[in-house]
Order: C-alpha cells, then sequence, then structure tokens
C-alpha cells in the first residue's frame, strides 16, 4: 500500500508538530482493496493511518477499539464493505449495529464519538478512501490529542 | 378409436376425429372452404362434402363436420359428389365473383360462369362463419358475429361499432378463406407489432418465436405477455399445429437447483443509452441509431437482410419484415459516446469502439459502395494484433474519413440528419448533412448486475463491472472461491479477450472441480471446546451456516456437554462468530486474537 | 405476605415431597442478622426457611449457573418478573431448558424500601409463564421513564461524563462482584481471564478498569434485563446500572428489542434487520 | 523437610526480596519433544552466576517481560556449574512465549527457591528413577547428581515412559543412561505409541514398574509425573517392591506467584508448596488435604 | 490491650497541628475521608478534610502498605536492543496514617508476618518501616462489627504506634506506643501528660460475643471434608470482595502489563475464592468447586494460619459481611461451627 505524503500546509505552529495516530481496522475486500487502490492510483492521503487488515468488519470486535486507544490511538476508524457488498453475507451488518451501539457506550462514557469512525469504502472506491482518510485525520488534528489514556498510560496506582 | 373405410381403403382414426381427418390420413385430398385446422368446423361452405354410407344408407356429407363413425363406408369421389361441389362453387362464384380463390376452386371443377345472378356482386365474404367461430370458439373473445338473415346477412361487429371487446389479433384476417377481412375494421388498434429485440427493434416477430438464430437451445418459446393464449385463454393454434405435440402452454419457469463446484459469470454487457446525450437526439430521430444498430441492419441475417437503410424510410411487409428503404449515401460515426466521459457519463473507454467502427466504416463501404462515411474520434485505440494495420487500411482505403473532434449536435434538416462537429486538428468547425448517425455508445455491464452480484457475493466496483481478485494476479477469479468471470461483465472487453479469458476461466473452474479432495481455506474459525458456553450466539451470525454442536463424551461415552463446532469445510473465515462469542472462545485462524492484538500493540508506539 | 410466605412454602414442600424438584430456590431470613438471601431448600423439612416479604431484591436466576447448585437436581426457583427476564435469556442462550426448571413466580409491587429504582419503572410485575404464581395480579404504572437516570446523566457534557466515570472507575478494586453476581455472566472464561491474549489488564488500575467496565457492560448488551444486582453488591458504589440502562435504551431504540421478554427471542447482536438498522453516522 | 535444604533457607532467610528477577541468556534451545523444549540459560552478569547454587529438585520462576513469570523445576544438575536448564511445555501464555525464543534472548530467572531432594541422604542407597512425561525434568536433575557422584551411591536404576516414543524427552540422555553399565534403564511408552523401531517397553508406567526387578532393602525412590502416574505407581513400589512411604520422593507442581511463601496461591493446608516442597515424602501427602 | 509507655492529654484542635507539623516535614497524611456514604484513607492536606463520624474505610488500611496494585519491575524493549529492566520506583514515602481503627491495625500483625517470616518482602518492610499508624478508639459500630467476637475491643491500642482515645470536647488521651509513636508525639506541642482521669468518649459497644475460636480450630481440624461446607457454600457467589476488603487478606498476583515497547511487571491483590486462583495452565484445579475455595478461606483464616504462625488472620472488622452481595455471613458460619462443634 502506498499512501503519499499531503504536505501539510498548516501555517500554525501547533497544529503542524500534532500528528494524530490513527488505527483503521479495515475488512480485507472492500476497505483494503480500496485502500490499496487508492495506492496504485497514486492518490495521496494522510500517512497518519495505520492500518490493520481484517477479513471482514464482522471481525471487529469492540476489545480491538478499545485497546487501540488504551494504547494510544487518537481516532479508530472501522471501514468495510458497503451494505449488502459483504463478502461474506452479512458481516457487515452484524458490524453496523454492534459498532455503533459500541460508539454510543462510548459517548455516554465520555469518550467523544468522533474519535470512533466507521465508513464503508468499496474496492474500487480509491478515491473515497483518500478522502475518508484526509477527512478524518483533519478532524482528528482538529480534536486534538486523545489524552484520556495516555494520562492513564503509565498509571502506577 | 374408430375404424371405417376410405375409399376402399380400412383406416383406423382418433376418437373425435373428421371424415376429413380420415381421408386425409389416407392421403386423400378434399377440397375445404370454411374448415381451418385450429377451428371447430360447422360444414358450413359445404365444398368438402363426400359419400357416406351407413346402416345401408347412403347420403353427402359434409366431410368437414361429420364425425369418423365405427364402420362408416366413405366415398370421395363420385358424380354426385363433384355434382355439389360445382353447384356450390357456382352459388359462391355468383356471390363473391371477383374472390382469387374461389375463382381458382371453380376453374379447379370446370365452373367457368355461374348460372346465377346475385344483386350485391363482387363480395368476398363466403358467410362461412369461420371467422366468427375462431374468434368466439378459438380466441375467446367474439368480437365479429353474424348479423340479419337470408340476404342480409352478414359479418359485423357488434352494434356495427369498433369495440374494446376486440383485442385486434387479426385471426379472422388469418382464417378468412377468401381474404376478405380486415381487422381494423373491427378495431380501431390492432395488436402492436412486437418489436424483434434481438433486431434492435427494427422488424417484429410472433410471441412465439425462437429468440434469434442461433440461439441455443434453437428452440421456440412463448412471449407470454404478448401470447394471445395466455391474455384470452384461447387461440392455441401453435399447439394444433405443431406436428410433435411440443407446445405445453401448463409449463411454468422453474427454479432449479443444481448443486456446482464453480460458476463461471459471464453476464456481457450493453449498451450505455445514448438519449443521455439529449443533442444528439437518440431515440427522437430514427436516423440516429447505435452501432449495435448499425450491427444489426448490416448482418446478413438481420431485419434488412443485410441492406444499410434508413431507418426513417423502413418499409414493412404484412409480415413486419422490412422489405425496403432508402440507402444513406453519408453516414456519420460518432466514438466515444458516453465513454471517457468524466462528468456526465462513463470516465472508462470503452475498449471496443474503434476496432468495430473501422470495421462499420468497411461494410458500410461494401453495402452502399457511393456512400460516404465520416468518423468522428478522439484517440484511435487500436491496440491489439494488427488492430492497427486493420485501421490504416480503413484510412487508407479511405473507406471513411476521420474527422478528430467531438459531435456538439445532431438535428434534423430537410429529411438530413445535420451533424454539427468539431475538426480539432484543423481547428474548424463541421457540419455534415447526413443520412444517418451511427453512434458508438459505451459499454456498461447487463443491468442486473449488482442485484447478481449481491446474489454470489461477489464484489463489483462503482461503473458496476465485476471485480477480479487480483488485475494482474487472478484476473480471472473473484475474491469469492469458486466463482471466476469471463467477458465484458468485468470490463469492456473484445472478443479474442474475452475467448482468452473465459478459457482461462473454464481451466480454472476445472481445475477445481476436477479434483477428488480439495483443499480449503487456511483461514476458518474454530471453537475452543473447553471454554465454550454452548450459548450458540454464535450460531445465527454465521452467513455460512458452519456451526453446529459437537457432543463431548467422557471414556465412557457419557455426553458431558455440547459445544459449538465449526464445519471448516463452510467456514469462509469472516469471524462475526468470533466476534459474538464473549468468552473470546472462537479463534479465526490467520486473524487470531493473539495476532490482532499484538498488531494494535504494535501500531502505536 | 405472612400469607403468600406459607404459600410458598406448601409449594415448596408439595414439591420436595414429590420428588419433582431437588432443591428450592427461595428467600429466606437468614442469620443472626436476618439478612434477605438466598435459600437452598433440599428436604421438605427446609421450607420453613422459605419466606417472602418486600426485601426479595436479589436476582436468585444467578444460582441456576452454579454447578454445585445444578448438582442438586431440578430446580424450582422463585422469581419476581424481572428474574424470570433473566431465566429467559438464559433459556434462549442454551444455558438451562425450561423443562429443568420449576418457576415459581412471585407477583411484585416492587421491592426495598425506599423502592428500588428497577421498581419505578418495571413493567413485569407479573412474571409471565411460571409454573405457580403466588400472589394477586399486580397492576401498576410506572413511576418514571426507564431511562430517566440515563437522560438525566446525558446532560453533562462530554468532558464531565469522563470526570465522572474516571473517578468512579478509579475505585474499582476488580474484585468481580458484578460479574459474579450477574446472572447473564455466566461465561467458563470470562473475557478478562484469557490471557492469551490479555485484552483487559487485570490490575486495579484506571486503564484495566475502563476496559474491564465498559466491556463487561458491552458484552450485556441486548442481554442484560436490569435487575441491577451488579450495582447493589459493588463494594466501591460504582453505578454499573447506569451503563448497563445506556445500552438497554440504545437496544430498544435502535433495534426495538427488550432482552429477556421471551425465550425465543434472538439477541440484537445474533441478527440483523435491513428495515431498522441505518448507515447513520458512518461516512 | 529435607536437611540439605535449611543451609540455603537459612542463608536466604530475611533476605529482602524485591522480585526482580537475574538476567539470563538462552545459550542453547532443544526441542525435546513437539511441545517440550529444554533452554540453557547462562547468567548475564558473572559474578551472579558464580555465586549462584542450588540442590535438585528446587525450582525457579522464569519470566518473559511482557509475559510474565511461570514455575518450572531446575532441570540441570547442581554439579554442573555455570548455568541452568529448564524444560518448558507449551501450556498457557508464558510457556507459550518461551516457545517463541531464540538463542540469545534475554529472560528473567529468580530462585533457587523451595527444598530439594535429599541427595545426601540417599548416599549407600540404591536409588530408583521413576519419571513419566515432562515430569523427568526434575528427575533428571537427581539423576545427573547421582551419576556425576556415582561411586556413592547403591543400584541406580531409571524408569521413565511417555505418551509415544516422539514424547520421550532428554533422547540423547537416554540413550546415554542406556549404555551405562553402572545404571538399569527401564524405558517405555505407552501402548499405541510405539514406532516399529522401538526397542523399549510397550505399557503403563505402573505396570512396567511392577514387573521390574527393583530391590526392596536400602532402597529410596524419586517419582515424578502425572498425578495419574504417581497414583498407580505408589502402590507398586510400596506393596509390590516393599518400599517404605517415607522413602518415596515426589514434587508437586502447584501454581505459584511469589515462590517466597506469600502470594498464598500454592497453599495446601497449612504448607507453603513453595517453601515446604515442592519437595515432599509421599508419607507427608497423605497427612495433606487433597488439594494438589 | 497493651500497656502504652507514656499517655498524653490534647486538646481540641491538635489534629490541625499535627497535620500541618507533618506536611511541614513532607510527611504524606492519610486520614478517613468521607466519600458518599462511605470513608476512605485519602491524602490530606487538611485536618479539616478529615472524617470525624465514621465506622470504618470502606477499604483496609492494608492497601497503606500492601496496595491494591503496584509495579516490581519496569521493563522496556528497544528495537534491536535486547530487553531492559530494573526495579520499580517504589520508594517509601514517609507517611503517617491517622484514624485506622483498632481491627485494621491488629490485622497488619498477620500482613507483617507473612510478608518478613522468611524472605523479607521488601517493598512491604519499606512501607512498613516509613509509616506511622494513628490507631483510634471505636465510639461507633454498626451490626456487621465483631471485633470483640475476635478478641479485640473497640478500644485496642495493639497495633497501633499512637493510640487516640477521643475525648467529648474535641481533645483526646493519646497512648504512645512505641518509638515510632514517640517520635510523632514529639511534634504535638501543647501535649501534657495525662492523669488518668480524662473524661473519654465511651467506647463503642461491639455486639458480638467472644468466639471460642479454640474449639472452631479443633473443628476444623477434623472437618475437612464434611457436609457443612457444601452447605455454606451454595449462597457464595465466589467473588473477591469479602478478600479484597480483608485487612488481613494477602494474596496476591503478579502479572505482567506492557505495550510492545514496554511495562510493567504488578503485583494485584488476588482472592482464593477465584475459580481461576489455583487453576493450573494444565487445566487442572486442585480446587475445582466454591466449596473446597470457601473451605480454604476459612480454614486459612482460623486453621491453618494458626498452625502455621499461631494466630488466626481474622480481627472481625466486618466488612467481609458488609460487602457480601450474597448475603453470606461470616459471625454466622463462626457460629454453626461452634456450635456443631459443642
Amino acid at each position: 500500500m502506498e499512501a503519499i505524503q499531503t504536505t501539510s500546509t498548516a501555517d500554525d505552529d501547533e497544529q503542524t508538530t500534532f500528528e494524530p495516530r490513527i488505527v483503521a481496522f479495515l475488512c480485507n475486500w472492500c476497505s483494503y482493496a480500496g485502500a490499496d487502490l487508492a495506492g496504485t492510483s497514486r492518490l495521496g492521503y494522510p500517512p497518519n493511518i495505520r492500518i490493520v487488515k481484517l477479513p471482514c468488519t464482522g471481525r471487529v470486535d469492540p476489545l480491538f477499539i478499545l485497546k487501540a486507544f488504551e494504547r494510544g490511538a487518537d481516532m479508530v476508524l472501522v471501514s468495510g464493505c458497503h451494505p449488502g457488498d459483504c463478502h461474506y453475507t452479512s458481516g457487515n451488518y452484524h458490524a453496523r449495529r454492534k459498532l455503533p451501539t459500541f460508539r454510543s457506550l462510548l459517548e455516554f462514557m465520555g469518550i467523544d464519538p468522533r474519535r470512533f469512525q466507521m465508513s464503508w469504502v468499496s474496492a474500487a472506491q480509491g478515491g473515497k478512501w483518500s478522502q475518508v482518510v484526509a477527512d478524518i485525520t483533519a478532524l482528528a488534528t482538529e480534536l486534538g490529542p486523545f489524552e484520556y489514556f495516555e494520562r492513564i498510560r503509565d498509571n502506577r496506582n | 378409436m374408430p375404424t371405417l373405410t376410405v375409399n376402399r381403403q380400412e383406416i383406423e382414426v382418433a376418437d373425435g376425429a373428421t371424415v376429413l381427418d380420415a381421408a386425409k390420413a389416407c392421403g386423400l385430398e378434399i377440397p375445404t372452404l370454411c374448415h381451418h385446422r385450429g377451428v371447430p368446423s360447422a360444414g358450413a361452405c359445404r365444398i368438402c362434402v363426400v359419400e357416406a354410407t351407413s346402416r345401408g344408407r347412403t347420403r353427402l356429407i359434409a366431410s368437414c363436420a361429420y364425425p369418423a363413425e365405427e364402420g362408416l363406408v366413405v366415398q370421395t369421389e363420385s358424380e354426385r359428389i363433384k355434382r355439389s361441389r360445382k353447384m356450390t362453387l357456382e352459388l359462391l362464384l355468383a356471390r363473391c365473383p371477383e374472390s382469387e380463390r374461389i375463382q381458382e376452386m371453380a376453374r379447379e371443377l370446370g365452373v367457368d360462369t355461374p348460372r346465377f345472378k346475385t344483386e350485391n356482386r363482387n363480395q368476398k365474404c363466403i358467410m362461412c362463419g369461420l371467422c366468427v367461430r375462431v374468434c368466439n370458439q378459438v380466441i375467446g373473445v367474439g368480437a365479429v358475429c353474424f348479423s340479419g338473415r337470408g340476404q342480409t346477412r352478414e359479418v359485423v361487429t357488434p352494434y356495427k361499432e369498433l369495440s374494446d371487446v376486440c383485442i385486434g389479433c387479426g385471426a379472422c384476417a388469418v382464417v378468412c378463406p377468401t381474404g376478405c377481412i380486415d381487422p381494423a375494421e373491427f378495431r380501431d388498434k390492432l395488436l402492436e407489432r412486437i418489436p424483434n429485440e434481438f433486431n434492435c427493434g427494427f422488424d417484429s416477430r410472433r410471441s412465439i418465436y425462437v429468440p434469434f438464430p442461433q440461439a441455443v437451445p434453437n428452440k421456440p418459446v412463448i412471449d407470454r405477455e404478448n401470447c394471445i393464449h395466455f391474455r384470452t385463454g384461447g387461440c392455441g393454434a401453435c399447439a394444433q399445429i405443431c406436428p410433435a405435440g411440443a407446445i405445453d402452454y401448463e409449463a411454468e419457469d422453474e427454479f432449479t437447483e443444481e448443486k456446482v463446484g464453480a460458476i463461471v459469470v459471464t453476464t456481457g454487457y450493453q449498451l450505455y443509452n445514448p438519449a443521455a446525450y439529449e443533442e444528439y437526439g437518440y431515440g427522437r430521430y430514427p436516423d440516429v441509431v447505435t452501432s449495435l444498430e448499425f450491427e444489426r441492419m448490416v448482418s446478413a441475417s438481420g431485419p434488412t437482410g443485410g441492406n444499410v437503410y434508413r431507418p426513417s424510410t423502413f418499409e414493412y411487409d404484412d409480415d413486419g419484415k422490412i422489405v425496403g428503404g432508402e440507402k444513406p449515401m453519408v453516414c456519420v460515426f460518432v466514438k466515444c459516446v458516453g465513454s471517457r466521459e468524466e462528468v456526465k457519463h462513463k470516465p472508462y473507454c470503452s475498449n471496443i469502439c474503434c476496432m468495430y467502427t473501422a470495421k462499420h466504416t468497411m461494410l458500410y463501404e461494401h453495402k452502399v459502395h457511393d456512400g460516404q462515411a465520416f468518423v468522428f474520434y478522439m484517440d484511435v485505440r487500436a491496440p491489439g494484433k494488427n488492430y492497427e494495420q486493420f485501421v490504416r487500411r480503413v484510412a487508407k482505403e479511405k473507406t471513411a474519413t476521420y474527422i478528430r473532434g467531438r459531435v456538439a449536435k445532431i438535428f434534423p434538416r430537410n429529411g438530413k440528419m445535420v451533424v454539427w462537429g468539431a475538426d480539432t486538428l484543423s481547428g474548424n468547425q463541421v457540419e455534415i448533412d447526413a443520412d444517418l448517425v451511427v453512434l458508438a455508445a459505451a459499454v456498461v455491464p447487463s443491468s442486473g448486475a449488482v442485484d447478481l452480484a449481491q446474489k454470489l457475493r461477489i464484489g463489483y466496483d462503482e461503473h458496476e463491472f465485476f471485480n477480479e481478485a487480483h488485475p494482474k494476479l487472478r484476473p480471472v477469479e473473484t475474491n469469492t472461491a469458486g466463482i471466476f468471470l469471463a467477458g465484458a461483465c468485468q470490463a469492456p472487453r473484445d472478443i479474442p479477450e474475452t475467448v482468452a479469458q473465459a478459457s482461462g476461466a473454464a481451466a480454472k473452474a476445472l481445475g477445481l472441480v476436477v479434483r477428488d479432495e480439495y483443499e480449503r481455506e487456511p483461514i476458518v474459525a474454530c471453537v475452543d471446546e473447553n471454554t465454550c458456553n454452548a450459548c450458540f450466539n454464535c450460531e445465527p451470525v454465521c452467513a455460512y451456516g458452519a456451526i453446529g454442536e459437537k457432543e463431548i463424551r467422557d471414556r465412557k461415552g457419557n455426553l458431558v456437554k455440547i459445544v459449538a463446532e465449526v464445519n471448516p469445510g463452510l467456514c469462509q473465515g469472516c469471524g462475526a462468530c468470533a466476534v459474538t462469542c464473549r468468552s473470546n472462545s472462537i479463534e479465526v485462524e490467520g486473524f487470531t486474537d493473539a495476532e490482532l492484538y499484538a498488531e494494535i500493540d504494535a501500531l502505536v508506539p | 405476605m405472612q400469607d403468600l410466605t406459607q404459600l410458598l412454602r406448601e409449594t415448596a414442600e408439595d414439591l420436595l415431597k414429590r420428588k419433582a424438584v431437588g432443591v428450592v430456590i427461595g428467600y429466606g431470613h437468614t442469620g443472626s442478622r436476618g439478612d434477605m438471601t438466598a435459600v437452598f431448600a433440599r428436604t421438605p423439612q427446609q421450607v420453613s426457611q422459605l419466606a417472602l416479604d418486600g426485601e426479595c431484591y436479589r436476582n436468585l436466576a444467578v444460582y441456576l449457573n452454579k454447578p454445585e447448585v445444578r448438582k442438586l437436581g431440578r430446580c424450582a426457583i422463585v422469581v419476581k418478573g424481572c428474574d424470570r427476564r433473566a431465566i429467559n435469556v438464559l433459556i434462549r442462550e442454551n444455558q438451562i431448558a425450561r423443562e429443568d426448571l420449576h418457576i415459581i413466580g412471585i407477583t411484585c409491587e416492587g421491592v426495598g424500601d425506599p423502592k428500588m429504582q428497577k421498581c419505578r419503572f418495571c413493567t413485569v410485575h407479573n412474571p409471565p409463564d411460571c409454573d405457580t404464581v403466588l400472589g394477586d395480579p399486580v397492576d401498576i404504572e410506572p413511576e418514571e421513564g426507564e431511562f430517566a437516570a440515563v437522560e438525566a446523566f446525558e446532560t453533562k457534557d462530554i468532558d464531565a461524563r469522563w470526570n465522572f466515570w474516571k473517578e468512579k472507575l478509579k475505585d474499582c478494586i476488580r474484585c468481580y462482584a458484578c460479574r459474579q453476581v450477574c446472572p447473564l455472566c455466566y461465561c467458563k472464561q470470562c473475557v478478562v481471564e484469557k490471557n492469551i491474549p490479555q485484552w483487559v489488564e487485570t490490575s486495579s488500575h484506571l486503564r484495566g478498569n475502563v476496559m474491564w467496565n465498559v466491556m463487561r457492560a458491552f458484552h450485556l448488551t441486548g442481554r442484560c434485563i436490569g435487575c441491577g444486582e451488579c450495582e447493589r453488591v459493588c463494594p466501591v458504589g460504582i453505578p454499573l446500572g447506569l451503563l448497563n440502562q445506556k445500552l438497554i435504551q440504545q437496544v430498544k431504540d435502535k433495534f426495538e428489542f427488550t432482552s429477556g421478554m421471551s425465550a425465543d427471542e434472538k439477541g440484537p447482536f445474533s441478527t440483523f434487520d435491513l428495515g431498522l438498522d441505518t448507515d447513520d453516522g458512518i461516512l | 523437610m529435607c536437611t540439605c535444604n535449611t543451609a540455603t533457607a537459612a542463608e536466604d532467610a530475611l533476605m529482602d526480596v524485591d522480585y526482580v528477577p537475574y538476567r539470563m541468556r538462552i545459550d542453547k534451545v532443544t526441542a525435546e519433544t513437539p511441545d517440550v523444549k529444554t533452554f540453557k540459560l547462562v547468567f548475564e552478569n558473572e559474578e551472579q552466576g558464580e555465586a549462584f547454587t542450588f540442590k535438585a529438585g528446587q525450582f525457579g520462576l522464569y519470566s518473559i517481560f511482557g509475559y510474565g513469570e511461570a514455575t518450572f523445576c531446575v532441570a540441570s544438575s547442581p554439579t554442573r556449574k555455570g548455568y541452568i536448564e529448564c524444560s518448558i511445555k507449551c501450556a498457557g501464555r508464558v510457556t507459550q512465549a518461551f516457545h517463541q525464543l531464540n538463542e540469545g534472548d534475554i529472560v528473567g530467572f529468580r530462585g533457587p527457591y523451595g527444598n530439594c531432594f535429599p541427595v545426601e541422604e540417599m548416599k549407600g542407597k540404591n536409588v530408583v528413577f521413576v519419571g513419566g512425561g515432562i515430569g523427568l525434568a526434575p528427575v533428571r536433575s537427581v539423576i545427573w547428581n547421582v551419576l556425576d557422584r556415582r561411586e556413592e551411591f547403591g543400584d541406580i536404576t531409571i524408569c521413565y515412559g511417555a505418551r509415544t516414543v516422539a514424547d520421550l524427552v532428554y533422547k540423547d540422555e537416554l540413550k546415554q543412561w542406556d549404555a551405562r553399565d553402572d545404571v538399569k534403564t527401564i524405558f517405555t511408552v505407552d501402548p499405541g505409541g510405539e514406532t516399529p523401531d522401538w526397542t523399549g517397553q510397550v505399557g503403563f508406567v505402573p505396570t512396567v514398574l511392577g514387573e521390574a526387578d527393583i530391590p526392596a532393602e536400602n532402597t529410596v525412590c524419586v517419582l515424578c509425573g502425572p498425578p495419574i502416574m504417581i497414583k498407580f505407581s505408589l502402590p507398586v513400589l510400596t506393596a509390590t517392591h516393599g518400599l517404605s512411604k517415607e522413602n518415596v520422593f515426589t514434587t508437586l507442581e502447584n501454581r505459584m506467584k511469589c515462590g517466597i511463601g506469600k502470594c498464598g496461591r500454592c497453599n495446601v493446608g497449612n504448607l507453603y508448596v513453595c517453601k515446604d516442597g515442592p519437595v515432599f515424602r509421599c508419607s507427608q501427602l497423605e497427612e495433606l488435604p487433597p488439594e494438589f | 490491650m497493651t500497656d502504652p509507655r507514656e499517655k498524653l492529654v490534647v486538646g481540641a484542635g491538635w489534629q490541625e497541628k499535627l497535620v500541618d507539623a507533618l506536611h511541614g516535614d513532607n510527611v504524606r497524611v492519610l486520614a478517613p475521608v468521607l466519600t458518599e456514604g462511605t470513608a476512605e484513607f485519602r491524602e490530606i492536606s487538611a485536618a479539616a478534610e478529615m472524617a470525624t463520624e465514621w465506622i470504618n474505610t470502606r477499604t483496609p488500611v492494608k492497601a497503606v502498605l500492601f496496595p491494591r496494585t503496584e509495579a516490581l519491575v519496569e521493563f522496556e524493549r528497544r528495537p534491536g536492543e535486547d530487553v531492559q529492566f530494573t526495579a520499580a520506583d517504589n520508594e517509601a514515602v514517609p507517611t503517617v496514617v491517622l484514624g485506622a481503627r483498632p481491627c485494621d491495625l491488629n490485622a497488619l500483625d498477620v500482613l507483617d508476618t507473612v510478608f518478613n517470616w522468611d524472605y523479607r518482602d521488601k517493598l512491604y518492610a519499606e512501607r512498613r518501616a516509613a509509616t506511622t499508624f494513628v490507631g483510634v478508639a471505636c465510639t461507633r459500630s454498626d451490626e456487621a462489627c465483631f471485633c470483640t467476637g475476635m478478641g479485640g475491643r473497640a478500644d485496642d491500642n495493639e497495633g497501633s504506634d499512637l493510640f487516640v482515645r477521643p475525648m467529648p470536647d474535641g481533645g483526646a488521651v493519646l497512648e504512645v506506643m512505641n518509638e515510632r509513636g514517640a517520635a510523632l508525639a514529639k511534634r504535638l506541642d501543647g501535649a501534657a501528660p495525662a492523669v488518668g482521669t480524662e473524661e473519654l468518649v465511651p467506647p463503642a459497644q461491639v455486639g458480638a460475643g467472644p468466639f471460642d475460636t479454640e474449639k472452631v480450630k479443633e473443628w476444623l481440624d477434623t472437618h475437612f471434608d464434611d457436609d457443612f461446607w457444601t452447605d455454606m457454600s451454595l449462597k457464595c457467589l465466589g467473588c473477591g470482595a469479602c478478600s479484597y476488603l480483608c485487612p488481613t487478606c494477602h494474596c496476591f498476583d503478579i502479572v505482567d502489563e506492557s505495550d510492545w515497547r514496554k511495562g510493567q511487571r504488578r503485583r494485584n491483590w488476588d482472592c482464593c475464592s477465584f475459580a481461576q486462583f489455583t487453576k493450573h495452565a494444565s487445566g487442572h484445579n486442585p480446587r475445582p468447586e466454591q466449596h473446597s475455595r470457601c473451605r480454604n478461606r476459612i480454614m486459612h483464616k482460623f486453621k491453618y494460619f494458626i498452625d502455621r504462625f499461631g494466630r488466626k488472620a481474622c480481627v472481625g472488622c466486618g466488612r467481609c459481611i458488609r460487602v457480601c452481595g450474597a448475603g453470606q455471613d461470616l459471625v454466622d458460619i463462626l457460629a454453626e461451627i461452634t456450635t456443631a462443634a459443642s
């Protein structure tokens, strides 16, 4: 996968120093292929995204999301096939129930729901992938470092 | 099964057969007028009389209506019969002297001029009632009937008015022995011509038809929507006529379930509808056609028999066949109609248009020797073997004038289609008065491609072309195991490419199905029997029904517990079950919790 | 209530005498302090320990998962409407078969003094599908909206929410009383006990505590019947019921699902509904 | 329980423990069976290595940082200095992680802890070693300890069995022992576990042990293996061969966390297996609550 | 009750002075602070934060010496390098604990024993040495309290370094129990020697009569296998609340918690009621059933610990009764055993 770094045009010093870390869980068949397409199509997108390939968004356990936050992710993205297009028939339908519910729980806990994003990006949507990453990176930059877990990372007690 | 004697020949006929049938079975010809195979006989015209002897008594009977009784002795040739027929024809000729059919029959029986005269001569109708019977008893509509008695008797519509009862099927006209019926007298709107889809609707077909000459299987099908039998319950003419008894109206479309080891998807393409270019007027101006319509025209088996005519001038025969038209002397071909149009249409190149357009110009030249062809093009893309040479030949032989530029507008003027375009090489505006404009419309996937893809669980791109597993390394496979692609359903492809891909797909499919043992994907789920709670929440989540129950027994065979089990042959490894399992007792090989944990762990230092 | 106690004892005695059950799990005032706790009557003599009153707030369904209790034979169990719902979930998740239970339902106007919060919006005062029902049918309108507490909490802004939970969860000592008392936490291996990999850290610090409590709540999505036992037993007073209630609200609003209303239902995460599910909030 | 231990224990007593392990480097990894590997560990700090002593039967806590600690006996002989060996069966989180390691990797080791086999007490006596599966590891430490001082002991018999030929550990050493004139060896595999070229016996350890010729007088036994094997071997040793339970020694493998009598995990009755064991006389075990 | 070495009288407001003096010396002061209906030991910056009316803290004072989680070893793995590890920074902070209850302080003896009986637990020992405990006589009790049943008293000064007997006017009689207490008492300006006739707030009356723990032990000695265990454990749900909040329970777990780069080896409270507590990696579990675990808990407190260390491991603080979600009652269990024994 190739991600061509877009040059940051931010003139604000603070903004240029903060590079959000975004962990993305992508389904193998649609979004991962879409990201791949973005790469082979030489579409640029911010390099802040770190991808975990999964067979399907249905494989995304909320544990993964929390663990990513715990480990220092500023944002988590889950991206998969559009509804109806799941390679496994219904994995994304299950994800579409489970993960937004989890997001509402996070929100209830006081974790900004915007820190957990979901998208549907098909294998042919290299352009959309590039756009999604650009958009959420901009959002993550705007939201700033996610410090809830950072602060308790080395918590002794 | 009665047995009777016809002209001293014994014959056994089917129950319900008529004497006429028996005679025919003996190879004897009996003239008829009011008889039609598909219509119940009435013995109205009495041309078909024969002598029949039963219980010692000999009479003249109408063979078309008289039942073939057991022991009946029939004589089809005799003076008495001849006299009777002559008399009948004399009378008919007197009534219908102009009818060619009657004249012909009269000649055969040696009747020259009738001895009788009638007031209202020159009728064609012989009052045989065949049309009334066909309409009532066969079509089942009853749109025509007899009216009046004796001299004033005539065949009319009820109240002599055009009625909606008539469905305009034209059966009456077909059966009329004297050809005196024009269905237009019964109904203002006749049954619509059924456009022949294979010929792009240029000509028509019947409601029972063979879809196209090379159809597989090459057998007729009934178009239920248009078939009179399915509309009124009547007709059934085709069933009566078919000597093989192959027509079965009861036959239903069936869903058959087949278990297969592989599927090759070859659903092909269709043309982008150029009506989307309003400025080209496709659909409004008959002389603006698509390349496929042109292709049908130049085909020897096509609607025009290989002649190129301007569609606005098509001449049809009674059967709806095109028999003539005006040859287009100036023909303009427009390429890239819908292709390579990022904004409103399709951004991709349709791949095949350059080559077939070059071919079309050549065929056009063959068909219309002194015609003039122009081609509007963006580029000429001819990257196949010998393709470039072919295009050069077209240019060299001047079969067409290539104009690099796009067409801005097409409109009719003085019976011509005016084509406004640009020649970007010379920088000039071009105006051509064309007789025919052929649009090389973009290639798009067949309608229903998305539905099919969703059924098969194969991917498709934003243009609805199916996705191959890998553009370079797995071009004929899909991401779903056992499903392969060939041809234009995957992307615009020409014939050699399609054939090559189809061969590859076939080989791949065979490679899959000929094996005795299969390798399954290593990425499947497995259940930890020790920790499984047997809640079976995973079961409904599995789209493949791969989760079953497993009984755990101790050494003595006592049931200890039941746990979930994954059938690795069915499992596709999506992992939805693993997430549903709260105790994390299901792992997906290759995407185990431990592996994913390590990945997440390492991603954010 | 006294006569109900009598009725219960008679029922239990009959069941035990007939050997229709091996144990009657009910309530009783036990010990020197007389707390209303679980009583396991295994002989007709022991039925005198059984009692019913307004303090039957425990959810005894949790004991149906205990192997030690199951060893005693077929169970008769005293349930209120809310507890009955928990049994429905257990049946739907194959943890117990309906025919292995004799359910003694007690109609309930709410328990505790003052009434427990869950009783104020209860709609299952009369437990359905019981083998024996004790008490007259109760018809009470809910006193407050089911999600009043959730809605009240949600008036806090996002940072205030986090600060609230941070302070609460900091105290979690990881005694797992919430898990052990939950009738629906029956996993042979809790996610926190799975150590390859160790998703949930076991140390009692905020990082692991957040993970544990969030996952505990999430594993009850579409399952929790809101008996409130987790919150009641938490030795450090974490309002766990609020988290559960939020998820109950979510599945009700989004998936039109209320857990435990029938034993045949499918959990909201075992199925999906193209008519209900939306792409809201998905890019 | 054994006198030789008290010296060590006294030295360690009231030593401050901060749970920081020795830094050890893996010197050699030997695959014993499909799921057992033997790790040879050397001290990174040479001083520590020189000062380090232990007794046969003692255990330690081996750790991989990020995965945790696990308890194993030291499988090498105290007579062989400068390194320790442990044989680890792949079972849980730590052992799985151990199996991923390679030579040169760093691990932690805390120990030695616990008591030991009373090698001094065995002097002048006939010694029978009975091992099953991975249970040979603690026995091996004693075997080499005894063989390295061969002249001090009487007849030596080694009876070792595993489920299959593949499951036999220390295959090279089995050959070495077999080749010695001064050691009697009985090697066996469970019925069905034999290979065509297997020259040893076929049968369960208690069975072949019962058929073996073992002197009843002046004999001690070191017995280690799966609980089921111990359960059935013990009567064979006592009833068939006439050994006293006092003279049969085994080790317990309770779960431990601290190794130093604090964490409360290994308690059996009022004993701390980590302090009062892991080596016990079979007569002692009979008096303990059956919680091991 | 142990005889104090010295008795002092201090007037109302003595806590303020003491806390201020200690803060001046950078000594951490922990005291019960009321939080949502219960009290917890928290670091205080002024005596006013301290609870005045409380029965006992939710968490026992053992947490000061033996926290519910603490780092033992710090480790770090840099790419391409071997793992590095060091002892965690656990430097003991000089601490004074104000307001510990006699039962909790009694319990320290159990912890002292365990953490020092053979090897000395460095972390515990250093914290112990740096901490001074100021015990205070109970003036209130609740129905779960049963220190008297275990031989304790509401005004037992055993285990305190300095023991406080409150007076109605806010003053107190302080008993100096040892050097640490004496050192603390020195900081109290205006303390006068007690005369012995000071009016004291009467100590709380704790309802439980003394148990004959010897009888209990006798019964336990001979009833390892008994239906009693099955019966009493039916109710138990196997959580760790009672152990975690028990002032004498000291079982712990050692776990590594880390991300891929660095982490800590931690010591956490553990509990013998957990089904996983003794479970081997092989799946074998020496205490597979709840009754064996419940039995172990009772046996450990009232038999094993006595056998080993000569004292029982229960001080009657009543926390296990208060927190038990299943309504399990240790007093009742002991009563039943006593009945069975007679």
